[in-house]
């Protein structure tokens, strides 16, 4: 699955994307299973309520499943306008 | 409908102004515009905006269709822009056409709204040399969603 | 502060872009266009507005003052025309100047509402060759001033 | 008092502005004063609450005193914006 990432979380990770092999069902196993594998990941990830995830270009909830989602976006909150 | 994501700054005025001409039925014209503004410390250098170029597009898209729904418009813009700006640059413009001015108002103020919480933006504001701070989100703003 | 109550048409993209130009403090600029239109008929020839030359130019310097007491702006506009106008030209402009878009839109809806029904002008639909329709005032614009 | 007629008002009446005499003390007063005076005004003033007054150039009510009142303008509700 390719993976982006946005603004601080991009930072703290040090990656704008990356091509990751997962059998996580929903965003928020994905981000639990990157969170472990990592210290950046973890304080990337550290508040999940300042998260944010898109699937497939869409906005959807940790919750959501990821079967066929080809890209995940994970991300601050927005700040357009 | 028209819907931009760019780089480049736009002429607001000239935007402005062909908007919704020629359309008959058209009584009432809002447009919102948005200013790289430095409100805290006056030291802001620049404000920087970063998307997600495969979705961005789409989602003002949504946005616009969205409000396009729950009123009656003659036609709807939304152009936005990423980079880097500096202060005192229009970061983005909205712009609304309808019959009656309350259609209009509420049209751009749903879109201001949606746009602010809900397109994938994010701003940076650089100070001096530094590498710069994310701007937080609001808890104001996305409150402001529960009204629609 | 910028009002002015003229014959003349005024160039809407050039007044709209220089409005709030070099206000480092302004975040948002909103601006409303009313336009003449034809809902009904399609035959409308003209719109004539009708105003009460020694009046006018102080109540909508008093309703900006008003607009200016509820909300922080850093600036506000009002351009109304009377006299004969075509189908598709555009009667009046209000433009608002805040730091945030929440004051913005307000101070401009609050503008509109009053313009609507405490302003004094009159509109006359003109069909063909006779001798016009005054515009009857509608309750709901009265009764949009109880928002106030 | 320098009495003025606007849109309809004016129309019905037949007169932009008129010098009237009137020893009113409310702006509903001069009303109907001139009302009794000639049809025209009869016509024009039929239903008070399509009417609306300002004096010396400043929005009033019909029971607002005529005192120092130097001019008074009578008018349907108002159409802008």
């Amino acid at each position: 699955m390719q993976v982006l990432y946005f603004a601080w979380v991009r930072e703290r990770i040090g990656l704008a994307k990356e091509q990751v092999e997962t059998n996580a069902t929903t965003a928020g196993e994905l981000i639990a299973e990157l969170s472990n594998k990592d210290p950046r990941y973890a304080a990337a990830f550290e508040d999940l309520s300042a998260l944010r995830v898109a699937l497939d270009q869409e906005l959807a909830e940790m919750d959501s499943p990821l079967e066929n989602v080809r890209e995940i976006a994970i991300f601050p909150p927005m700040t357009g306008g | 409908m028209r819907i931009r994501v760019q780089e480049d700054p736009f002429n607001y005025g000239e935007i402005a102004d062909g908007f919704g001409a020629g359309q008959l039925e058209t009584g009432a014209v809002v447009t919102f515009t948005g200013i790289v503004r430095d409100l805290d410390t006056s030291d802001m250098t620049a404000m920087e905006i970063e998307h997600y170029p495969g979705m961005t597009q789409k989602a003002l898209e949504a946005m616009a269709q969205d409000a396009k729904t729950r009123w009656s418009l003659q036609d709807v813009l939304i152009i936005h822009r990423y980079g880097r700006l500096a202060p005192g640059e229009r970061i983005m413009m909205v712009a609304t056409a309808a019959r009656h001015r309350n259609e209009a108002f509420e049209a751009a103020s749903f879109l201001m709204d949606y746009l602010k919480s809900r397109a994938p933006f994010w701003k940076k504001e650089i100070r001096g040399s530094n590498d710069g701070t994310w701007v937080a989100a609001k808890t104001e703003d996305e409150d402001a969603l529960q009204r629609w």
